[in-house]
């Protein structure tokens, strides 16, 4: 990997292992029942609500799979949107828990019942917890980078993700300013993963912009857009900007573009949509045909991993859910205040 | 009969048609969706805004300081609370300019509990909004009340709230509560104005006559009258109350419902006239419950009627905890319900003075 | 001895020395200004932000999620109305990932009227900030009680506002009310820590040694005991309330002043034990009185002590309008003042039951 | 004054007439006794709070002029800030008005003594209500510039101004991509005054990026940064890009670099500084060097204004002040709710 101190703009154009693209794949492939099964616990009545990121695992597996790990400023935080099962997936979380968040039983690891599916909370991998306002996490990001910045020889870094609708709103700005202020550039990866619609609203009539990744540019930050539905594109580049912002401790700016395979969220249905690119049909086409993989190493992968997934649904519905009395847990860490009567 | 949301709808035809509104935007609101609960589908003045809170209220402003009678939707009001500061602009620009400017505007937004909408899509707004001076507050509990009170929001030479609480948007009007001019079967009412599911691009409603119906500010509903006690409320836990009291009345406990519908100015006459002769009063409602609207009301309840008081006055409202949990559970913790909102009207029906 | 703004900026001090307070920030927080009111002068830990609230207090939630105790600052309360959801999202850290996480940072913010701030630099932030779960908050009245209550903030592991009324950032320290370790002399202590105006690059501020003084959340300070009535009372008005009840003595009424200091958790052992003697109660304080924290108070009091009260209890507050006018005049007609609230004792103690 | 389709990027390098040249610089010398006027009163107790735009009167006075002003949606808009007087009395303002909002008397006509120096309103002239929160009405001038917009053959304009600092907040970028949405451009003259400063710290480690207008570039936004110090290169790149805006029916983002010549505002002393560049001097030289003026003229004319300044300072310390109850006047444009208690 480039130490150099020059954006590393175009990572090498190294082949990915063979092992490495398998390892993809499966998470992709993970991912993706992942997301069928959710969207099947929601049409069973086993979740109130859906959404998630069927669509995006070629760019959300290898995010997952580069991402320095751990807890505390030493490792990387994560400032993700509702969209990252697979990234999750991708980081080594057990898929049985994102079941147990879209049913939201007391034992969801994440969130005890409390939040929607794809809401992640894991403060051992700096996960910080998911929630739904759209962009905020972009106005967080500079805090935690800040704490980072300051570690000498520090090499964890900042990483935010959202879509392109949320663009708009003034966080993402924030979020530009804060990470190339001269006084203390940040080390912040900023993405975006463009999938062209915000809800039902189309890309087109909203966004003066050609690239949202072109507002980086009047910042001085690097800035780049890329195909997110190639897994192979999405970690080279991945990796060179994650690479350029743990050395140089400065932002980069990534826009993705990606599919919405399924519409917005249950509230739209959740029904496959036909006419947008679907990531891992074709990357397993690319696999099948540099014979990498078969069709029928495919079908049997696919095969085990709902049948695991069945299992862990089935386990689910037994476990039991959140007591009423518990909204009063942990309003603040150190006494129940609320509990007690102020 | 039309349910609140097509109520809501067939009222936005009106005011684009006969009174004048130039604009009804925000977050999905136009085409294709025409709203992420409906309410705006078919009408021609919709649009869809960027994703941007401050700038849709701001542009509400903005169209407002321009004369244009314009509509605003926060799609959920949990998203308004970036734009609290801009809200608050919009309530002081007739007083900030010595009564030189006015700003027409509605900001209207779903708000409350009830569809298991989880941390965010559960958040109440009546405290935040009655404590922002200088805007008219609705919030209906009937479709009938939505489109008359709606109606009387968009005219208002000033900044309005229309609360639109998301548990009541699909519950359908009372005999009796229809809209002059609506159909009486919901399903010729839908074939006019719902769009069809899918493809809907050549769609266009057929709009019943409805008639204008501007049911004033400050005027509020008794929706069941009572000699042991009085219980005001409004949004989503009104229908509760009701509920209630009725369910009580078979323990001989008779208890006076009041719909308040408007928030600012209310209806002080009613709720006093009311205790007066009741003794006793509960306030319900789902915010959170410290620094709440219906502490407001029972201040005003104990510092005016406190001599005719035979019985602590009470507030039954939301936990005060950080949001309303996802499980069903949870909800049903946080907020009022049926069986809490029953123990309520018993026990102070019961205190003996 | 100190003032308030002194008594804050050596807080910060050892906050920063010896709490591990790693970033103390905001608009002109840092060099060459250190603060629109000087509290954060000669901190070596502070540093100017961008114009930018909401940015601010993102980056306050993301570095306490980093583990870095951190003070934000809102240069005034009035510009923080654009970040509520955000604040309220650092209010539910903790709850929303079911205890996982922790969220440490003091948002420090002045409020309050006094200083002819005119529309914006008057508002208050009590009512606000008490509707927001999740968060302590103090609110201090003399330079001692923003010293110790500034510290409890820092190394609380939860999010606190730390809110400070304007109009007492000057005043001085009772004689008895010094913090350990200052200079009596205000000069000398001026000399010490006050910058220079004009150059100031090369100077270095020379700290007292102030110990660790811890003000505990939920514990108010009885300022004034009396028989006759109650007065609960914080921030700029709670020296009005003292002298009012200093002049009222001569009338022979004896009211006892509460101050609360702490708005979330609140001492109502205090209270209550207070209103049961006195059986009257007065609420006072400065933000607008619809949906107001003085409302819940007073609330509380009825639920719990209703039938101990002897009279009405009573909130004295700002003014329902949209803001506080410039000329004197209006202000004073906006808020409490002495006139007002000594008044407001003064019926409230002559009501024959 | 060009009608072409194409933008009006260099507008006609016509020089400005000997009558308008003076006119500019008797408005500029009247904007800057007058803002010294307001400082003099606030050092004498008559107000509280002083702050306005000296050192921006080269930028400010060719606005003013230049402004279609009017009342409703035919007329340019004006979402102005605290620092532009000069453009009021080039508008046509009576400078009596500002010494009246100075010292909050009842007859300022622009809010009865409730707001600060500066805190401009004139539905007349569609100059809404300045208000102190910084940015805030870049939020909201898309709003009247989507009325006009709507008007067949309209050319009224949005004009919206603000600092530098302030395009820290949200609502620039709001601004940004409110007035650049392919499905409804709008006519706005987003304008920034850049005088390095927000009230203490200085613009070097805040913005990563070089010039403010490089902002309006990812958007598609036609965006300059010129010399605010000169009118007569103010003069004529207003009038450019104003006409753009009107012909064309799109936004436009000009920054000015403009001098602070007496700090931030009363609260930081409101002592002049020497280290800026004074502009009003500077366009005098250029008056006397070509033979325009004379410096007896100018002595003059200053001690003309002056004096009509000091008159009418005398004038408005002798008058009434707001009553108390007043407070409640106002609140709602019908009926008196409050008072009325609701
Ligand atoms: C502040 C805020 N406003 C509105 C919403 C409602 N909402 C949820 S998702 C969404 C669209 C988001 O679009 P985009 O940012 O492109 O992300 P995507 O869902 O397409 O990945 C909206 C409007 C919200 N969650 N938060
Ligand atoms: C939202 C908001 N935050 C903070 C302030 C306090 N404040 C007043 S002026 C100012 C600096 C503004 O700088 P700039 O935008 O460059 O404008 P300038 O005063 O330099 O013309 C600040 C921080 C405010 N008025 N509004
Ligand atoms: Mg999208
Ligand atoms: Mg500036």
């Amino acid at each position: 990997m480039s130490t150099s101190l020059r954006p590393v703009l175009s990572p090498p154009e190294t082949e990915l292992s063979p092992e490495l693209l398998r390892k993809l794949h499966e998470l992709m492939v993970k991912g993706r029942l992942l997301e069928e099964r959710l969207m099947q616990m929601y049409r069973q009545g086993d979740g109130y609500f859906w959404i998630g990121g069927p669509g995006e695992e070629a760019f959300n597996v290898p995010l997952g799979l580069l991402i320095e790990k751990g807890r505390g400023p030493q490792y990387d935080y994560c400032h993700f949107h509702y969209r990252q099962s697979a990234t999750l997936l991708a980081m080594g979380a057990d898929p049985i828990d994102s079941l147990r968040m879209m049913k939201n039983t007391a034992t969801d690891p994440y969130t005890g019942g409390r939040n929607f599916s794809g809401h992640y909370s894991i403060r051992e991998w700096n996960v910080v917890p998911i929630s739904s306002p759209i962009e905020v996490q972009y106005a967080m990001a500079p805090g935690t980078a800040i704490a980072q910045k300051r570690i000498a020889g520090g090499r964890g870094i900042t990483i935010v993700t959202g879509g392109d609708a949320g663009t708009a709103e003034g966080d993402f700005a924030s979020c530009l300013i804060w990470s190339s202020r001269p006084a203390n550039p940040l080390p912040v990866l900023i993405l975006v993963t463009n999938n062209k619609w915000g809800i039902s609203t189309h890309w087109q009539g909203q966004h003066g912009e050609k690239r949202i990744s072109d507002r980086g540019k009047a910042f001085g930050i690097e800035s780049k857009t890329i195909d997110g539905n190639d897994p192979e594109i999405c970690y080279r580049e991945l990796r060179g900007a994650m690479e350029y912002v743990r050395s140089e401790r400065r932002p980069f700016l990534m826009e993705a573009i990606v599919s919405r395979l399924y519409g917005h969220s249950s509230a739209s249905g959740a029904n496959r949509v036909n006419d947008e690119a679907d990531c891992l049909q074709g990357f397993e086409h690319r696999l099948e045909e540099r014979g990498l993989l078969t069709r029928a190493q495919i079908e049997e992968l696919r095969a085990r991993f709902a049948a695991e997934l069945q299992e862990a649904h089935r386990k689910v519905r037994q476990e039991p859910m959140p007591e009423g009395r518990t909204i009063f847990d942990h309003v603040f860490s150190d006494r129940d205040l609320v509990r007690e009567r102020p | 009969m039309s349910n609140m949301v097509q109520a809501i709808r067939m009222a936005l035809h009106v005011a684009e048609e006969r009174h004048g509104v130039t604009d009804i935007f925000g977050e999905d609101v136009g085409p294709p969706l025409g709203g992420a609960f409906t309410a705006t589908q078919g009408l021609k003045t919709a649009w869809n805004s960027p994703l941007d809170e401050r700038g849709i209220v701001g542009a509400s402003i903005g169209l407002g300081l321009a004369g244009c009678r314009n509509v605003a939707e926060i799609q959920f009001c949990d998203y308004a609370f970036n734009a609290i500061d801009l809200l608050k602009l919009g309530g002081m620009i007739h007083w900030s300019s010595n009564g030189d400017w006015n700003c027409p505007m509605t900001i209207m937004t779903p708000v409350g509990s009830g569809i298991r909408g989880s941390i965010y899509h559960s958040h109440s707004f009546d405290a935040t909004a009655t404590h922002i001076p200088g805007y008219k507050i609705a919030i209906p509990s009937t479709p009938k009340d939505a489109y008359g009170l709606l109606l009387s929001c968009v005219v208002d030479p000033n900044p309005c709230f229309f609360l639109v609480p998301k548990a009541l948007m699909r519950v359908r009007a009372q005999p009796g509560e229809e809209i002059p001019g609506e159909p009486g079967d919901d399903k010729a009412l839908s074939k006019l104005i719902d769009a069809p599911l899918g493809e809907r691009s050549q769609w266009k409603p057929q709009w019943p006559d409805t008639p204008d119906l501007f049911i004033p500010f400050g005027e509020a509903r008794t929706v069941r009258p009572g000699r042991d006690l009085t219980v005001v409320s409004y949004g989503r836990t009104l229908p509760l109350c009701a509920r209630a009291a009725e369910e009580l009345s078979r323990e001989e406990i008779e208890a006076e419902v009041i719909d308040l519908r408007s928030l600012h100015p209310y209806d002080w006459e009613r709720i006093a006239e009311s205790v007066r002769r009741t003794g006793r009063a509960l306030f319900v409602n789902e915010d959170t419950e410290i620094t709440n609207f219906g502490e407001h009301l029972l201040r005003r309840t104990v510092e005016e009627l406190f001599y005719e008081l035979i019985a602590p006055p009470r507030l039954l409202a939301g936990a005060h905890v950080p949001g309303i949990g996802l499980a069903d559970s949870l909800e049903m913790a946080s907020v009022p319900q049926l069986p809490s909102i029953t123990e309520a009207i018993r026990s102070l029906a019961r205190i003996e003075p």
